[in-house]
Protein backbone atom coordinates (compact mmCIF):
# COMPACT_ATOMS: atom_id res chain seq x y z
CA UNK A 1 0.00 0.00 0.00
CA UNK A 2 2.81 2.23 0.84
CA UNK A 3 5.18 1.85 -1.93
CA UNK A 4 7.01 5.16 -1.71
CA UNK A 5 6.64 7.76 0.53
CA UNK A 6 8.69 10.76 2.33
CA UNK A 7 8.63 13.40 4.58
CA UNK A 8 11.00 16.19 5.47
CA UNK A 9 11.08 17.42 8.88
CA UNK A 10 13.33 20.94 10.28
CA UNK A 11 13.06 22.32 13.54
CA UNK A 12 15.16 24.46 16.42
CA UNK A 13 18.07 23.17 17.75
CA UNK A 14 16.58 23.01 20.82
CA UNK A 15 16.55 19.25 23.47
CA UNK A 16 13.02 19.69 23.64
CA UNK A 17 12.58 18.94 20.21
CA UNK A 18 14.25 15.62 20.47
CA UNK A 19 11.13 14.01 22.23
CA UNK A 20 9.47 15.49 19.80
CA UNK A 21 12.02 14.04 16.70
CA UNK A 22 11.83 10.98 18.17
CA UNK A 23 7.39 10.62 17.91
CA UNK A 24 7.34 12.43 14.55
CA UNK A 25 9.11 9.71 13.13
CA UNK A 26 8.14 6.84 14.73
CA UNK A 27 4.84 8.10 13.41
CA UNK A 28 5.72 7.95 9.87
CA UNK A 29 7.84 4.67 10.07
CA UNK A 30 4.89 3.18 11.52
CA UNK A 31 3.27 3.09 7.94
CA UNK A 32 5.33 -0.05 7.14
CA UNK A 33 3.93 -2.07 10.41
CA UNK A 34 7.97 -2.33 12.35
CA UNK A 35 8.20 -4.32 15.26
CA UNK A 36 8.68 -2.59 19.05
CA UNK A 37 12.34 -3.81 18.60
CA UNK A 38 12.97 -2.47 15.35
CA UNK A 39 10.80 0.75 16.12
CA UNK A 40 13.06 1.59 19.32
CA UNK A 41 15.92 0.88 17.21
CA UNK A 42 14.64 3.65 14.81
CA UNK A 43 14.10 6.15 17.68
CA UNK A 44 17.19 5.69 19.46
CA UNK A 45 18.86 6.50 16.12
CA UNK A 46 16.87 9.55 15.60
CA UNK A 47 17.52 10.58 19.18
CA UNK A 48 21.33 10.11 18.95
CA UNK A 49 21.76 12.25 15.34
CA UNK A 50 19.36 15.01 16.64
CA UNK A 51 21.28 15.68 20.01
CA UNK A 52 25.08 15.48 18.18
CA UNK A 53 23.53 18.14 16.04
CA UNK A 54 22.26 20.05 19.07
CA UNK A 55 25.48 19.49 21.30
CA UNK A 56 28.12 19.13 19.24
CA UNK A 57 27.09 20.76 15.61
CA UNK A 58 25.56 23.99 17.64
CA UNK A 59 27.05 24.14 20.71
CA UNK A 60 23.31 24.37 21.75
CA UNK A 61 22.73 27.87 20.32
CA UNK A 62 18.77 27.63 19.58
CA UNK A 63 18.86 29.50 16.49
CA UNK A 64 20.45 26.21 14.88
CA UNK A 65 18.52 24.22 12.57
CA UNK A 66 18.21 20.48 12.70
CA UNK A 67 16.70 19.30 9.52
CA UNK A 68 15.63 15.00 9.34
CA UNK A 69 14.39 13.63 5.76
CA UNK A 70 13.02 10.11 5.83
CA UNK A 71 12.34 8.06 3.21
CA UNK A 72 9.91 4.72 2.72
CA UNK A 73 10.64 2.67 -0.83
CA UNK A 74 9.18 -0.80 -0.27
CA UNK A 75 10.10 -2.22 2.80
CA UNK A 76 13.38 -0.40 3.36
CA UNK A 77 13.69 3.64 5.09
CA UNK A 78 16.24 5.79 4.51
CA UNK A 79 17.08 8.34 7.45
CA UNK A 80 19.08 11.24 6.29
CA UNK A 81 19.53 13.78 9.51
CA UNK A 82 22.02 16.80 9.29
CA UNK A 83 22.94 20.56 10.74
CA UNK A 84 25.38 23.08 9.29
CA UNK A 85 26.82 23.28 12.37
CA UNK A 86 30.81 22.86 13.35
CA UNK A 87 31.56 19.78 11.90
CA UNK A 88 33.57 17.18 12.44
CA UNK A 89 37.53 17.67 11.96
CA UNK A 90 38.66 13.88 11.79
CA UNK A 91 35.62 11.48 11.35
CA UNK A 92 37.38 8.19 11.41
CA UNK A 93 38.01 9.25 15.16
CA UNK A 94 34.63 10.82 16.47
CA UNK A 95 33.13 7.18 14.85
CA UNK A 96 35.39 5.35 17.48
CA UNK A 97 33.09 3.21 20.35
CA UNK A 98 33.52 5.65 23.41
CA UNK A 99 35.17 8.90 21.92
CA UNK A 100 33.57 12.18 22.71
CA UNK A 101 35.09 15.68 22.38
CA UNK A 102 32.61 16.34 25.32
CA UNK A 103 33.50 14.10 28.47
CA UNK A 104 32.79 17.35 30.84
CA UNK A 105 29.20 17.15 29.56
CA UNK A 106 29.04 13.67 30.46
CA UNK A 107 29.02 12.31 27.04
CA UNK A 108 29.40 8.74 26.47
CA UNK A 109 30.99 8.50 23.14
CA UNK A 110 28.34 5.76 21.94
CA UNK A 111 26.02 7.85 19.66
CA UNK A 112 27.90 6.33 16.69
CA UNK A 113 28.01 2.87 17.67
CA UNK A 114 24.63 2.94 18.36
CA UNK A 115 23.47 4.12 15.65
CA UNK A 116 25.59 2.30 13.36
CA UNK A 117 24.55 -1.06 14.86
CA UNK A 118 20.94 -0.28 14.88
CA UNK A 119 20.74 0.38 10.85
CA UNK A 120 21.92 -1.58 8.39
CA UNK A 121 23.84 1.36 6.52
CA UNK A 122 25.41 4.27 7.79
CA UNK A 123 27.03 6.64 6.00
CA UNK A 124 28.75 10.21 7.31
CA UNK A 125 29.88 13.30 5.77
CA UNK A 126 31.17 16.60 7.30
CA UNK A 127 32.60 19.71 6.53
CA UNK A 128 34.55 21.67 9.51
CA UNK A 129 33.01 24.72 9.78
CA UNK A 130 29.96 23.73 7.24
CA UNK A 131 27.92 20.86 9.22
CA UNK A 132 27.77 17.14 8.97
CA UNK A 133 25.10 15.16 7.52
CA UNK A 134 24.49 11.35 8.30
CA UNK A 135 22.53 8.86 5.96
CA UNK A 136 21.10 5.69 7.26
CA UNK A 137 18.85 2.60 6.09
CA UNK A 138 16.85 0.04 7.50
CA UNK A 139 15.36 -3.25 5.99
CA UNK A 140 11.97 -3.21 8.24
CA UNK A 141 10.44 -6.91 8.00
CA UNK A 142 7.00 -6.50 8.84
CA UNK A 143 3.93 -8.84 8.50
CA UNK A 144 2.53 -6.04 5.72
CA UNK A 145 5.91 -5.87 3.54
CA UNK A 146 5.32 -9.45 3.61
CA UNK A 147 2.19 -9.39 2.02
CA UNK A 148 2.96 -6.42 -0.39
CA UNK B 1 7.72 16.60 32.61
CA UNK B 2 8.42 13.42 30.35
CA UNK B 3 10.65 11.62 33.27
CA UNK B 4 9.80 11.47 36.90
CA UNK B 5 12.69 10.60 39.52
CA UNK B 6 11.34 8.58 42.03
CA UNK B 7 13.61 8.31 45.22
CA UNK B 8 13.75 5.78 48.44
CA UNK B 9 15.83 5.11 50.81
CA UNK B 10 16.35 1.83 52.17
CA UNK B 11 18.41 1.45 55.25
CA UNK B 12 22.03 2.33 53.56
CA UNK B 13 20.62 2.21 49.84
CA UNK B 14 19.35 4.41 47.59
CA UNK B 15 16.15 3.56 45.61
CA UNK B 16 16.18 5.23 42.22
CA UNK B 17 13.21 4.65 40.00
CA UNK B 18 13.12 6.61 36.16
CA UNK B 19 9.77 6.50 34.36
CA UNK B 20 9.31 7.99 31.08
CA UNK B 21 12.42 8.68 28.80
CA UNK B 22 15.32 9.65 29.72
CA UNK B 23 17.43 11.12 26.96
CA UNK B 24 19.54 14.66 26.56
CA UNK B 25 17.32 16.83 27.55
CA UNK B 26 15.55 15.15 31.02
CA UNK B 27 19.53 13.77 31.49
CA UNK B 28 19.71 16.94 33.80
CA UNK B 29 16.86 16.17 35.93
CA UNK B 30 18.27 12.88 36.61
CA UNK B 31 21.90 14.40 37.55
CA UNK B 32 20.41 16.59 39.53
CA UNK B 33 18.22 14.59 41.67
CA UNK B 34 20.25 11.55 42.46
CA UNK B 35 23.68 14.00 42.45
CA UNK B 36 21.41 15.89 45.78
CA UNK B 37 19.98 12.39 46.99
CA UNK B 38 24.04 10.93 47.49
CA UNK B 39 25.69 13.88 48.62
CA UNK B 40 23.15 14.74 51.10
CA UNK B 41 21.65 11.27 52.19
CA UNK B 42 22.90 8.61 54.39
CA UNK B 43 22.73 5.94 51.32
CA UNK B 44 26.43 4.13 50.22
CA UNK B 45 24.86 1.98 47.56
CA UNK B 46 22.11 2.68 44.80
CA UNK B 47 19.60 0.77 43.02
CA UNK B 48 18.72 2.20 39.77
CA UNK B 49 15.21 0.90 39.25
CA UNK B 50 13.95 0.84 35.68
CA UNK B 51 10.39 -1.10 34.99
CA UNK B 52 8.91 2.08 33.72
CA UNK B 53 11.96 3.52 31.61
CA UNK B 54 10.11 3.34 28.33
CA UNK B 55 12.98 4.88 26.44
CA UNK B 56 16.74 6.00 27.33
CA UNK B 57 19.42 6.94 24.36
CA UNK B 58 22.95 7.13 24.61
CA UNK B 59 22.80 10.59 26.94
CA UNK B 60 21.38 8.48 29.45
CA UNK B 61 24.49 6.17 29.62
CA UNK B 62 26.40 9.21 30.25
CA UNK B 63 23.92 10.35 33.26
CA UNK B 64 24.09 6.81 34.29
CA UNK B 65 28.18 6.29 34.14
CA UNK B 66 28.26 9.95 36.10
CA UNK B 67 26.42 8.80 39.20
CA UNK B 68 28.31 5.31 38.65
CA UNK B 69 31.71 7.02 39.72
CA UNK B 70 30.28 8.95 42.11
CA UNK B 71 28.93 6.41 44.42
CA UNK B 72 31.81 4.42 43.38
CA UNK B 73 34.60 6.80 45.06
CA UNK B 74 32.59 7.18 48.24
CA UNK B 75 33.09 3.21 48.51
CA UNK B 76 29.74 2.37 47.41
CA UNK B 77 27.95 0.20 44.49
CA UNK B 78 25.61 0.56 41.87
CA UNK B 79 22.86 -1.97 40.46
CA UNK B 80 19.98 -2.27 37.96
CA UNK B 81 16.69 -3.80 37.95
CA UNK B 82 14.10 -4.24 35.49
CA UNK B 83 15.05 -3.15 32.61
CA UNK B 84 13.04 -3.27 29.79
CA UNK B 85 13.98 -4.99 26.64
CA UNK B 86 15.23 -1.84 24.65
CA UNK B 87 16.93 -0.53 27.70
CA UNK B 88 18.80 -3.59 28.32
CA UNK B 89 19.71 -3.93 24.99
CA UNK B 90 21.35 -0.32 24.81
CA UNK B 91 23.04 -1.06 28.44
CA UNK B 92 24.21 -4.53 26.99
CA UNK B 93 25.69 -2.88 23.54
CA UNK B 94 27.57 -0.45 25.20
CA UNK B 95 28.89 -3.15 27.52
CA UNK B 96 27.50 -1.10 30.83
CA UNK B 97 26.94 -4.40 32.59
CA UNK B 98 30.82 -4.75 32.90
CA UNK B 99 30.45 -2.12 36.31
CA UNK B 100 26.69 -2.42 36.90
CA UNK B 101 24.86 -6.28 37.04
CA UNK B 102 21.64 -6.60 35.97
CA UNK B 103 18.66 -7.72 38.55
CA UNK B 104 15.05 -8.67 37.98
CA UNK B 105 13.89 -6.66 41.18
CA UNK B 106 14.34 -4.32 43.50
CA UNK B 107 13.98 -6.96 46.07
CA UNK B 108 17.15 -9.04 44.58
CA UNK B 109 18.86 -6.34 43.48
CA UNK B 110 18.85 -4.64 47.21
CA UNK B 111 20.16 -8.62 48.62
CA UNK B 112 23.06 -8.40 46.55
CA UNK B 113 23.87 -4.91 48.09
CA UNK B 114 23.15 -6.13 51.83
CA UNK B 115 25.36 -9.05 50.95
CA UNK B 116 28.45 -6.51 50.02
CA UNK B 117 28.02 -4.26 52.27
CA UNK C 1 10.65 27.05 29.39
CA UNK C 2 10.06 27.21 25.49
CA UNK C 3 9.45 30.90 24.56
CA UNK C 4 10.15 30.17 21.11
CA UNK C 5 10.22 27.09 18.97
CA UNK C 6 9.58 25.56 15.56
CA UNK C 7 9.29 23.26 13.34
CA UNK C 8 8.72 22.95 9.22
CA UNK C 9 6.68 20.07 8.13
CA UNK C 10 6.53 18.55 4.16
CA UNK C 11 5.28 15.34 3.02
CA UNK C 12 4.10 13.28 0.02
CA UNK C 13 0.51 14.02 -0.85
CA UNK C 14 -1.18 10.66 0.50
CA UNK C 15 -3.46 10.00 2.63
CA UNK C 16 -1.75 7.65 5.02
CA UNK C 17 0.00 10.82 6.01
CA UNK C 18 -3.10 12.68 7.41
CA UNK C 19 -2.72 10.80 10.49
CA UNK C 20 1.12 11.50 10.98
CA UNK C 21 0.36 15.24 10.41
CA UNK C 22 -1.82 14.66 13.14
CA UNK C 23 0.64 12.84 15.45
CA UNK C 24 3.81 15.40 14.74
CA UNK C 25 1.87 18.16 15.58
CA UNK C 26 0.11 17.15 18.82
CA UNK C 27 3.54 16.12 19.80
CA UNK C 28 5.04 19.52 19.02
CA UNK C 29 2.21 21.29 20.75
CA UNK C 30 2.25 19.10 23.69
CA UNK C 31 5.34 21.32 25.19
CA UNK C 32 2.85 23.78 25.85
CA UNK C 33 0.91 21.39 27.82
CA UNK C 34 -2.44 22.03 26.13
CA UNK C 35 -5.56 20.56 27.56
CA UNK C 36 -7.31 17.30 25.99
CA UNK C 37 -9.52 19.54 24.66
CA UNK C 38 -7.39 21.94 22.98
CA UNK C 39 -5.08 19.32 21.57
CA UNK C 40 -8.69 17.90 19.77
CA UNK C 41 -8.86 20.45 18.42
CA UNK C 42 -5.74 21.37 17.34
CA UNK C 43 -5.76 17.71 15.66
CA UNK C 44 -8.99 18.40 13.86
CA UNK C 45 -7.56 21.19 12.05
CA UNK C 46 -4.78 19.97 10.67
CA UNK C 47 -6.82 16.86 9.92
CA UNK C 48 -9.25 19.24 8.06
CA UNK C 49 -6.29 21.52 5.94
CA UNK C 50 -3.62 18.66 5.42
CA UNK C 51 -7.40 16.33 3.79
CA UNK C 52 -8.00 19.31 1.41
CA UNK C 53 -4.74 19.80 0.31
CA UNK C 54 -4.72 16.12 -0.64
CA UNK C 55 -8.11 16.22 -1.94
CA UNK C 56 -8.81 19.49 -3.64
CA UNK C 57 -5.35 20.90 -4.40
CA UNK C 58 -3.69 18.22 -5.62
CA UNK C 59 -6.34 15.49 -6.61
CA UNK C 60 -4.92 12.80 -4.65
CA UNK C 61 -1.68 13.02 -7.21
CA UNK C 62 1.10 11.40 -4.58
CA UNK C 63 3.59 13.78 -6.41
CA UNK C 64 1.90 16.62 -4.20
CA UNK C 65 3.56 17.77 -1.68
CA UNK C 66 1.67 19.45 1.60
CA UNK C 67 3.77 21.84 3.65
CA UNK C 68 3.22 22.80 7.00
CA UNK C 69 4.86 24.85 9.69
CA UNK C 70 4.28 25.66 13.28
CA UNK C 71 5.86 27.98 15.19
CA UNK C 72 5.47 28.81 19.50
CA UNK C 73 5.75 31.88 20.40
CA UNK C 74 4.85 32.07 24.31
CA UNK C 75 1.63 30.78 24.87
CA UNK C 76 0.45 31.15 20.80
CA UNK C 77 0.80 28.32 18.58
CA UNK C 78 0.90 29.83 14.82
CA UNK C 79 0.21 27.34 11.75
CA UNK C 80 0.40 27.39 8.37
CA UNK C 81 -0.73 24.43 6.39
CA UNK C 82 -0.55 25.02 2.41
CA UNK C 83 -0.16 22.90 -1.14
CA UNK C 84 0.51 24.17 -4.36
CA UNK C 85 -2.32 22.53 -6.36
CA UNK C 86 -5.02 23.59 -7.95
CA UNK C 87 -6.30 26.68 -5.89
CA UNK C 88 -9.82 28.57 -5.00
CA UNK C 89 -11.53 30.50 -7.42
CA UNK C 90 -14.03 31.65 -4.42
CA UNK C 91 -12.67 32.20 -1.02
CA UNK C 92 -15.68 33.48 0.03
CA UNK C 93 -17.78 30.54 -1.29
CA UNK C 94 -15.64 28.07 -0.24
CA UNK C 95 -15.42 29.28 3.20
CA UNK C 96 -19.19 28.43 3.48
CA UNK C 97 -20.56 25.68 5.85
CA UNK C 98 -21.76 22.97 3.94
CA UNK C 99 -20.20 24.48 0.52
CA UNK C 100 -18.41 21.79 -1.33
CA UNK C 101 -17.24 21.13 -4.84
CA UNK C 102 -16.82 17.80 -4.59
CA UNK C 103 -20.18 16.17 -3.19
CA UNK C 104 -19.58 13.17 -5.67
CA UNK C 105 -16.97 12.34 -2.60
CA UNK C 106 -19.04 12.76 0.23
CA UNK C 107 -17.30 16.05 1.44
CA UNK C 108 -19.20 17.58 3.70
CA UNK C 109 -18.45 21.02 3.12
CA UNK C 110 -17.49 21.75 6.86
CA UNK C 111 -13.78 21.88 6.86
CA UNK C 112 -13.43 25.34 6.42
CA UNK C 113 -16.04 25.94 9.48
CA UNK C 114 -14.42 23.60 12.14
CA UNK C 115 -10.96 25.75 11.12
CA UNK C 116 -12.55 28.62 12.00
CA UNK C 117 -14.55 27.90 15.32
CA UNK C 118 -11.43 25.53 16.38
CA UNK C 119 -8.63 28.53 15.76
CA UNK C 120 -8.79 31.74 17.65
CA UNK C 121 -7.33 33.13 14.32
CA UNK C 122 -7.93 32.19 10.38
CA UNK C 123 -6.39 33.42 7.12
CA UNK C 124 -6.80 31.81 4.00
CA UNK C 125 -4.92 33.25 0.51
CA UNK C 126 -4.80 31.04 -2.38
CA UNK C 127 -3.92 31.57 -6.30
CA UNK C 128 -6.19 29.87 -9.02
CA UNK C 129 -3.60 27.74 -10.44
CA UNK C 130 -0.92 28.81 -7.94
CA UNK C 131 -1.91 26.63 -4.60
CA UNK C 132 -3.57 27.70 -1.27
CA UNK C 133 -2.03 28.60 1.95
CA UNK C 134 -3.50 28.64 5.80
CA UNK C 135 -2.16 30.53 8.54
CA UNK C 136 -4.00 29.90 12.07
CA UNK C 137 -3.21 30.77 15.27
CA UNK C 138 -4.62 29.28 18.51
CA UNK C 139 -3.78 30.43 22.28
CA UNK C 140 -3.09 27.57 24.62
CA UNK C 141 -3.45 28.04 28.05
CA UNK C 142 -2.03 25.71 29.73
CA UNK C 143 -0.51 25.62 33.49
CA UNK C 144 2.89 25.77 31.90
CA UNK C 145 2.06 28.96 30.25
CA UNK C 146 0.65 30.27 33.69
CA UNK C 147 4.13 29.92 35.25
CA UNK C 148 6.22 31.28 32.53
CA UNK D 1 -5.12 -0.48 10.24
CA UNK D 2 -5.50 2.83 12.10
CA UNK D 3 -9.78 2.44 12.14
CA UNK D 4 -11.73 -0.77 12.71
CA UNK D 5 -15.18 -1.66 12.11
CA UNK D 6 -16.91 -4.71 14.06
CA UNK D 7 -20.23 -5.35 13.11
CA UNK D 8 -23.41 -6.84 14.84
CA UNK D 9 -26.66 -7.47 14.15
CA UNK D 10 -29.60 -7.77 16.47
CA UNK D 11 -32.98 -8.35 15.00
CA UNK D 12 -33.58 -5.83 12.11
CA UNK D 13 -30.45 -3.19 13.65
CA UNK D 14 -27.36 -3.45 12.54
CA UNK D 15 -24.58 -1.98 15.60
CA UNK D 16 -21.34 -0.87 13.92
CA UNK D 17 -18.90 0.23 15.86
CA UNK D 18 -16.15 2.12 15.39
CA UNK D 19 -12.32 2.08 16.83
CA UNK D 20 -9.53 4.15 16.59
CA UNK D 21 -9.37 7.53 13.87
CA UNK D 22 -11.90 7.99 11.37
CA UNK D 23 -10.79 10.79 8.96
CA UNK D 24 -10.12 10.75 4.92
CA UNK D 25 -7.53 7.58 4.36
CA UNK D 26 -9.67 5.81 7.05
CA UNK D 27 -13.79 6.60 5.38
CA UNK D 28 -13.51 4.20 2.47
CA UNK D 29 -13.48 0.97 4.81
CA UNK D 30 -16.43 1.95 6.90
CA UNK D 31 -18.34 3.08 3.70
CA UNK D 32 -17.21 -0.30 2.27
CA UNK D 33 -18.27 -2.03 5.51
CA UNK D 34 -21.39 -0.35 6.20
CA UNK D 35 -22.75 -0.07 2.82
CA UNK D 36 -21.86 -3.91 2.24
CA UNK D 37 -23.95 -4.80 5.44
CA UNK D 38 -26.97 -2.36 5.20
CA UNK D 39 -27.29 -3.74 1.51
CA UNK D 40 -27.18 -7.21 1.72
CA UNK D 41 -28.08 -7.70 5.69
CA UNK D 42 -31.79 -7.93 6.88
CA UNK D 43 -31.66 -4.43 8.74
CA UNK D 44 -33.22 -1.94 8.98
CA UNK D 45 -31.96 0.56 11.35
CA UNK D 46 -28.51 1.10 12.53
CA UNK D 47 -26.63 1.93 15.17
CA UNK D 48 -23.14 3.91 15.29
CA UNK D 49 -21.97 3.04 18.48
CA UNK D 50 -18.45 5.24 18.85
CA UNK D 51 -17.19 4.78 22.28
CA UNK D 52 -14.30 3.68 21.02
CA UNK D 53 -13.67 6.17 18.21
CA UNK D 54 -10.87 8.26 19.37
CA UNK D 55 -10.27 11.15 16.76
CA UNK D 56 -13.14 11.84 13.71
CA UNK D 57 -12.52 14.99 11.39
CA UNK D 58 -15.49 16.19 8.67
CA UNK D 59 -14.13 13.33 6.40
CA UNK D 60 -16.00 11.10 8.85
CA UNK D 61 -19.02 13.20 9.07
CA UNK D 62 -19.17 12.91 5.19
CA UNK D 63 -18.88 9.30 5.80
CA UNK D 64 -21.94 9.03 8.40
CA UNK D 65 -24.05 11.36 6.46
CA UNK D 66 -23.97 9.39 3.38
CA UNK D 67 -24.53 6.13 4.88
CA UNK D 68 -27.59 8.04 7.03
CA UNK D 69 -29.24 8.50 3.83
CA UNK D 70 -29.09 5.28 2.21
CA UNK D 71 -30.59 3.98 5.30
CA UNK D 72 -33.17 6.44 4.83
CA UNK D 73 -33.74 6.04 1.63
CA UNK D 74 -34.76 2.27 2.60
CA UNK D 75 -37.39 3.01 5.37
CA UNK D 76 -35.23 2.81 8.18
CA UNK D 77 -33.27 5.24 10.71
CA UNK D 78 -29.41 5.81 12.08
CA UNK D 79 -29.02 6.53 15.50
CA UNK D 80 -25.47 7.21 17.57
CA UNK D 81 -24.50 6.70 20.80
CA UNK D 82 -21.91 6.80 23.18
CA UNK D 83 -19.59 9.27 21.55
CA UNK D 84 -16.20 11.03 23.12
CA UNK D 85 -16.51 14.33 24.01
CA UNK D 86 -14.66 15.31 21.02
CA UNK D 87 -16.24 13.38 18.61
CA UNK D 88 -19.73 14.68 20.42
CA UNK D 89 -18.41 18.57 19.74
CA UNK D 90 -17.78 17.49 15.65
CA UNK D 91 -21.47 16.16 15.53
CA UNK D 92 -23.02 19.07 17.51
CA UNK D 93 -21.03 21.67 15.82
CA UNK D 94 -21.95 20.39 12.70
CA UNK D 95 -25.58 20.29 12.77
CA UNK D 96 -25.63 16.22 12.54
CA UNK D 97 -27.70 15.79 15.51
CA UNK D 98 -30.46 17.41 14.33
CA UNK D 99 -30.79 14.74 12.06
CA UNK D 100 -29.52 12.23 14.23
CA UNK D 101 -30.13 11.43 17.95
CA UNK D 102 -27.36 10.66 20.71
CA UNK D 103 -28.25 8.20 22.99
CA UNK D 104 -25.65 7.10 25.96
CA UNK D 105 -25.69 3.46 25.46
CA UNK D 106 -26.10 0.91 22.85
CA UNK D 107 -29.10 -0.67 24.90
CA UNK D 108 -30.58 3.00 25.22
CA UNK D 109 -29.68 3.79 21.43
CA UNK D 110 -31.43 0.37 19.95
CA UNK D 111 -34.24 0.46 22.69
CA UNK D 112 -35.37 4.06 20.88
CA UNK D 113 -34.93 2.05 17.49
CA UNK D 114 -37.37 -0.90 18.45
CA UNK D 115 -40.13 2.27 19.58
CA UNK D 116 -39.89 3.50 16.23
CA UNK D 117 -40.00 0.39 14.15
N1 LIG E 1 26.57 16.71 14.42
C1 LIG E 1 27.83 16.79 14.88
N2 LIG E 1 28.53 17.95 14.76
C2 LIG E 1 29.79 18.08 15.23
N3 LIG E 1 30.45 17.07 15.85
C3 LIG E 1 29.81 15.89 15.99
C4 LIG E 1 28.49 15.69 15.53
N4 LIG E 1 28.13 14.42 15.81
C5 LIG E 1 29.18 13.86 16.42
N5 LIG E 1 30.20 14.72 16.54
C6 LIG E 1 31.54 14.47 17.14
O1 LIG E 1 31.70 13.06 17.22
C7 LIG E 1 31.94 12.67 18.57
C8 LIG E 1 31.37 11.30 18.83
O2 LIG E 1 29.96 11.32 18.73
P1 LIG E 1 29.10 10.24 19.51
O3 LIG E 1 29.64 8.89 19.18
O4 LIG E 1 27.67 10.48 19.21
O5 LIG E 1 29.41 10.49 21.05
P2 LIG E 1 28.97 11.67 22.06
O6 LIG E 1 27.80 12.42 21.50
O7 LIG E 1 28.62 10.94 23.29
O8 LIG E 1 30.17 12.57 22.21
C9 LIG E 1 31.36 13.78 19.40
O9 LIG E 1 31.93 13.85 20.68
C10 LIG E 1 31.65 15.01 18.55
O10 LIG E 1 32.98 15.43 18.73
N1 LIG F 1 -6.28 23.25 -0.41
C1 LIG F 1 -7.32 23.46 -1.28
N2 LIG F 1 -7.11 23.51 -2.61
C2 LIG F 1 -8.14 23.72 -3.47
N3 LIG F 1 -9.41 23.87 -3.06
C3 LIG F 1 -9.69 23.83 -1.75
C4 LIG F 1 -8.66 23.63 -0.79
N4 LIG F 1 -9.23 23.63 0.43
C5 LIG F 1 -10.55 23.85 0.24
N5 LIG F 1 -10.84 23.97 -1.07
C6 LIG F 1 -12.17 24.25 -1.67
O1 LIG F 1 -13.02 24.73 -0.64
C7 LIG F 1 -14.17 23.88 -0.51
C8 LIG F 1 -14.65 23.84 0.91
O2 LIG F 1 -13.68 23.22 1.73
P1 LIG F 1 -14.13 22.53 3.09
O3 LIG F 1 -14.94 23.52 3.88
O4 LIG F 1 -12.92 21.99 3.76
O5 LIG F 1 -15.10 21.36 2.63
P2 LIG F 1 -14.84 19.96 1.92
O6 LIG F 1 -13.39 19.57 2.04
O7 LIG F 1 -15.71 19.02 2.68
O8 LIG F 1 -15.26 20.12 0.49
C9 LIG F 1 -13.73 22.56 -1.09
O9 LIG F 1 -14.83 21.79 -1.53
C10 LIG F 1 -12.82 23.00 -2.23
O10 LIG F 1 -13.57 23.36 -3.37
Amino acid sequence: MSGHNFMKLSFAAKSENESFARVAVAAFVSQLDPTMEQLDEIKTVVSEAVTNCIIHGYDNRPDGIVSLEMEIDGDTVSLTISDQGRGIEDLDLARQPLFTSRPELERSGMGFTIMENFMDEFEAASVPGGGTKLVMKKRIESKKALFN
Amino acid sequence: MSLQVELEQHRNVLIVRLKGELDHHTADIVRFKMEDAILRGRCEHVVLSLKDLQFMDSSGLGVILGRYKLVKSRGGKMVVCDAQASVKRLLELSGLFKILSLHDSERSAIASLEVVS
